[in-house]
């Protein structure tokens, strides 16, 4: 499976995910630059974790106007799978390839922990490999990771079963104090329409080896692995 | 304004302006032969700053040890020194004080202290793969205390967190005596194979200095002075800067990428105190040669500078790169690409001067020597008369505590014990993927990638103790973090610091200041762990009142094997928990002391050849596999040192049978230095007896691991009650609510 | 850049009905303050732009553009052009 | 609370000389997506406060201590109370 991450100015996840792909995952992994206009060879685009554009403005703006974005554009039109890990999420959500807005943190404050996510849908190419109802144990590390999303849709993401991962307990609850940021209806994690474009706050690349503490996010590169070959 | 001019005698408050005295402005002017202009005199006022100059410390600073086989670069000799770690990889690190810009504007001050080391580290050609931070904040049951750690904690996780360095560890220490005058002292430890490393010279002739970055602005002018004078309140509010994490996250990976794809950089140095001015003079000292300078092609973030505003103006996210002549545009190309603006400012001469130039016209012309060579003071060490009225504490006058669990509730509740997570989850401590120890145990691991190597971090440093008596406090400094180092199994290397203190003009603090660094240099020795680098902040008080001395020391291990390591939470029911090393519990210049009786007196005390062997010992055990927890006992005790492994681990103690030495309270909240927490299955008992036995160490039996109350002695309380009111403590501290219980 | 020099400054604003956790934190503590009358508060943005444009209509078009296309994210913003005056001198200064 | 209701509108910024990185990158992004025009950008904020007082003067002189004791640092900032209006109803809106 071929790969690249994409690195804009402030990304800072982009060595640990490309680490994970290439050297842990096994994957033919590669960069790719923001001011790059092809992914024509790669079968996944990652967009990593980081503070693109030091967060100015809004976290994630001007990164989805960024040339690259017409290519990952063109990559999910063509079916093909989107990870957006993090700051990834905020600029697919800027670009519109994911619906909704991601406000300050209801702390108001950054934060860095281990949170337990539920699988709530196994249909996208990021969780095929995993099982509905799994709890993952991943970090969080950002200080917007409040998503918001109109009334409409958030009904549609329900009706069309489009949240991929929510914020529980340790024994898979949901209650407010398992939500970290305020994020409505604990979402962590959601797809677009053609469930191959999928954004989530945590950071499976922070999760994939032993001695950092987990590997749960390896469920996520397994899928991706098991999607391609499929 | 030209050199050649004559000019009047400056005014006072000209020559407070640029910190110096009416003596070491006619010894300027008799190196001179004349006199200095005045954009002279701002260049030479800055670069003879405490900040700069290291004019009163640096007598006292060659006391510290800094040879070893370990280290590749010393104190002094670059940004940042550098340590061998094997396999061909250096560690680089430095930390630095950013205390006076927090206390005028906490966010900024704090953020721009970080972005000013990580810059120290990245001109070494390394890549940062760590920040600590070690603060001194005054009380937070007062607004402004939580102002001033609200405002720094948020200012260090915006800007580390958007560099995308790990925050993995440092140090929180709240006293009435940083009331106005709070401690930030950010550390950077960088990774970078021995031939990659860089210098900061200028050599070679004709090679041409390149300025990259951040326009220059009218911010920060004299920042090195009022580093070096004291009262931060009082003016000086218009040096502060705003940071811009962005565009140094730019700088930095502009700049490795630079120093990999070409030969032309010949040496990179940062633009920190006083600017344009010590980076350029600091880099030709290094290389023995001058520099040209010519200050129209300085781009300016405002219209109408002068050449003094353009020397001395400390705007953030700068760099000097010295490129080889004729190869500007190589270098320039990549800074490009990143979005980041250059220029080629200068050029390396033979001259031995500083020449600075404004369209054609001379506007400085000083010799290097003299500008890198700051006079310096020393002063008679006499010892002040408050260490009399501040000595042995009578224990009859202390009743016993009535409840000790309600006495330990108390002490799990104080700022100075609970945990640090609030602070610390504020911190991306994880990226990087690196992290294998987080803050919140004794001291960090990181894992270096494609070797087996693992390194551990830890700050420490107690200005209470230091206080108390300088010497003793200089040592722990050392031997404390140290010992964090060694608590996870790797072997402490080398060390940087910080020294915060007062005005040394003032008798009681350069006794406290040299008495330290002998405390510091003693310990140093002992534990065989060199100075590779620090940095000096003096006059460090506000209203006339000095805060403690506060040497704050960042300390580097290495674990040859990162598999062999220990964490400090308690990993399995039944294992046995013991003391190891024979420090005699004290109540002097404790938490608990000072908690419980507001006092702080006491003569703390060190015994090095005890700590060098129970750091040995622990290393040992830990290498053999036979612990499976050590926690460095310190502030709160051994009830506190108990309850922080059982936390952690979410196990309990059994231990009511404690045998008690001395008094109830010494026992169970007393300090002193050199004992380590273990635990370990029962199995490996008599192991681990017989290493302590060969090695002289004392070793206590205490109780077992297991259950969900914490028994210590006569307290007995369940974890489910006592975590609360330890993980909540400085929470709610910071919130500005009542501590809990 | 040709024609003359404006400023124009936009207002940018959390919709109503968005949660704004900073507002909420800050209205928090102007009540620890004491300032207990305050119900409410709400924290935007106010973007300066200096520019070069023909004429007063073409430089509100242009600022106008980069709202939509930049500066504010419908999803969860409004927007208005709040000021718009030519500027003497050549280079537009910041407010 | 008693009294009647205000809606204050407070403008912050940045001091001029102050370095605005958000306003430098934004400068920046909009360049690059063709407003080759903008030659400077500053970033603010726009805090809007709902408050109870007597009247306006006791609203205006409120604001403006909320501004110095927590809502601006003068090292690097000013602000401008801007707008101060009644609101009508029990609650003051966002605007
Ligand atoms: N300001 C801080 N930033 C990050 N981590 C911190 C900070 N203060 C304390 N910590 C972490 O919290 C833990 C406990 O700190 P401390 O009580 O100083 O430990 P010790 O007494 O063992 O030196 C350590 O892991 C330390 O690195
Ligand atoms: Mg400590």
């Amino acid at each position: 499976m071929k790969a690249a991450v994409v690195v804009f100015p402030g990304s800072n996840c982009d060595a640990d995910t490309l680490h994970v792909l290439g050297n842990v995952v096994g994957m033919n992994a590669r960069y790719a630059w923001h001011a790059d206009t092809s992914l024509d060879d790669v079968d996944l685009v990652v967009l990593p974790g980081g503070f693109s554009h030091g967060d100015y403005l809004r976290t994630g703006a001007m990164a989805a106007r960024a040339p690259i974005m017409s290519a990952v554009r063109e990559h999910a039109d063509g079916g093909r799978p989107v990870l957006g890990i993090c700051n990834g999420f905020q600029i697919l959500l800027e670009a519109g390839l994911l619906p909704g807005a991601m406000l300050l943190n209801d702390s108001t404050q950054f934060r860095c922990e281990w949170t337990h996510l539920r699988v709530e849908s196994t249909d996208t190419p990021c969780t095929s490999a995993a099982s509905n109802g799994q709890v993952l144990r991943l970090p969080i590390a950002h200080a917007e990771g409040n998503y918001v999303i109109d009334p409409d849709g958030l009904a549609h993401l329900h009706d069309q079963d489009r949240v991929v991962f929510r914020y529980v307990s340790a024994s898979g609850n949901r209650s407010p104090k398992t939500n970290p940021n305020g994020a409505i209806d604990d979402i962590a994690g959601i797809c677009n329409q053609r469930r191959n474009v999928v954004g989530m706050m945590p950071h499976p690349e922070r999760a994939s080896e032993a001695e950092l503490g987990g590997e749960d996010g390896r469920a996520i590169w397994e899928s991706l692995l098991a999607a391609a070959g499929a | 304004m030209t050199a050649t001019s004559a000019h009047q005698p400056p005014s006072d408050e000209t020559l407070r302006e640029v910190a110096l005295t009416r003596d070491e402005y006619h010894f300027a002017a008799d190196l001179l032969d004349r006199p200095p202009n005045p954009v002279e005199l701002g260049i030479i006022g800055g670069m003879w700053s405490e900040h700069c100059g290291y004019k009163h410390s640096r007598p006292l600073l060659s006391r510290l040890p800094s040879e070893g086989p370990q280290v590749l670069i010393g104190p002094g000799e670059e940004n940042a020194g550098a340590v061998d770690i094997g396999h061909g990889l250096a560690i680089v690190m430095k930390v630095e004080s950013h205390n006076h810009p927090s206390a005028v504007e906490p966010f900024q001050g704090a953020a721009t202290g970080v972005g000013g080391i990580l810059r120290d580290i990245f001109t070494m050609g390394a890549r940062p793969i760590a920040l600590l931070d070690s603060l001194r904040f005054g009380p937070l049951d007062d607004r402004r205390g939580r102002y001033l750690a609200n405002g720094i904690v948020g200012g260090i996780a915006w800007y580390g967190n958007c560099m995308g360095v790990p925050t993995v560890g440092g140090e929180v220490y709240v006293s009435g005596a940083y009331r106005g005058n709070p401690l930030v002292n950010a550390m950077c430890v960088g990774l970078i194979e021995h031939s990659q490393l860089t210098s900061a010279a200028a050599s070679g002739v004709g090679n041409e200095l390149i300025l990259v970055g951040a326009d220059t602005g009218r911010d920060g002018i004299h920042g090195a002075t009022f580093a070096s004078v004291d009262d931060p309140e009082a003016s000086h509010r218009g040096v502060v800067q705003v940071g811009n994490p962005f565009m140094e996250k730019l700088l930095l990976e502009a700049c490795l990428e630079v120093l990999q794809t070409t030969d032309a950089v010949l040496g990179l140095q940062d633009l920190g105190a006083t600017g344009l001015t010590s980076s350029s003079v600091e880099s030709a000292g290094r290389g023995g040669t001058g520099v040209a300078l010519h200050l129209e092609h300085v781009a300016r973030r405002a219209s109408g500078m002068t050449p003094y505003e353009v020397m001395l103006s400390e705007s953030q996210e700068r760099m000097l790169v010295v490129a080889a002549r004729g190869r500007a545009a190589e270098v320039q190309e990549v800074f490009t690409k990143w979005g980041l603006h250059s220029d080629v400012i200068g050029e390396v001469t033979e001259s031995g001067l500083l020449e600075v130039i404004d369209n054609g016209q001379p506007a400085a012309t000083l010799p290097i020597g003299m500008l890198t060579d700051a006079p310096t003071y020393t002063y008679p060490v006499e010892r002040p008369a408050y260490l009399d009225e501040v000595g042995p504490i009578h224990l009859d006058a202390l009743p016993e505590p009535e409840d000790p669990t309600d006495a330990f509730l108390q002490l799990l509740a104080s700022p100075n014990i609970s945990s640090r997570r609030p602070i610390y989850r504020q911190y991306d401590h994880m990226v990087g993927a690196n992290t294998v120890i987080a803050p919140g145990g004794d001291a960090a691991v990181l894992r270096i990638k494609d070797t087996p190597l693992g390194v551990a971090i830890a700050t420490d440093g107690n200005g209470r103790t230091t206080y108390l008596d300088p010497f003793v406090g200089g040592a722990a400094a050392i031997a404390e973090s140290a010992r964090n180092v060694s608590c996870t199994g790797a072997r402490p290397l080398a060390f940087t610091n910080c020294l915060n203190f007062g005005s040394p003009e003032q008798p009681a603090a350069y006794y406290q200041l040299s008495r330290a660094i002998d405390g510091m240099a003693a310990a140093a020795r002992a534990l065989e762990t060199p100075v590779i680098s620090g940095n000096v902040s003096l006059y460090n008080e506000s209203g006339g009142e000095a805060i403690w001395p506060t040497p704050v020391v960042g300390m580097l291990g290495v674990l040859d094997e990162l598999d062999r390591r220990c964490g400090a939470g308690f990993t399995a029911e039944g294992d046995e928990i013991a003391v190891l090393g024979a420090g005699r519990p004290r109540l002097d210049g404790s938490e608990y002391l000072s908690v419980a009786h507001g006092r702080v007196s006491g003569c703390p005390e060190i015994n090095l050849v005890d700590e060098v062997a129970v750091q040995r010992l622990v290393r040992e055990l830990i290498v053999a596999r036979l612990l499976s927890s050590a926690h460095d006992c310190s502030d709160g005790g051994l009830a506190t040192a108990l309850a922080e492994s059982a936390f952690a681990g979410g196990l309990g103690v059994r231990a009511p049978d404690l045998p008690i030495l001395g008094r109830l309270d010494e026992t169970l909240f007393g300090e002193s230095q050199s004992r380590i927490v273990v635990s370990y299955p029962p199995l490996a008992a008599a192991a681990v007896a017989a290493a302590a036995a060969t090695l002289s160490v004392p070793i206590r039996p205490v109780g077992k691991v297991g259950g969900d109350r914490l028994c210590i002695g006569p307290i007995d309380v369940p974890l489910a009650q006592a975590e609360p009111v330890w993980s909540q403590g400085l929470e709610l501290a910071l919130a500005g609510h009542a501590p809990p219980g | 850049m040709t024609g003359q020099r404006f400023r124009v400054r936009v207002a940018v604003q959390l919709n109503a009905g968005v949660n704004d956790p900073q507002g909420l934190t800050v209205r928090g503590s102007l009540h620890d303050l004491g300032f207990t009358e305050v119900n409410d508060v709400r924290i935007g943005k106010l973007i300066t732009i200096g520019l070069s444009a023909d004429n007063e209509t073409a430089a509100a078009e242009r600022a106008e553009s980069m709202c939509r296309q930049l500066l504010v994210n419908p999803v969860i913003e409004s927007f208005a052009i709040e000021a718009l005056e030519p500027v003497d001198g050549k280079v537009a200064q910041p407010a």
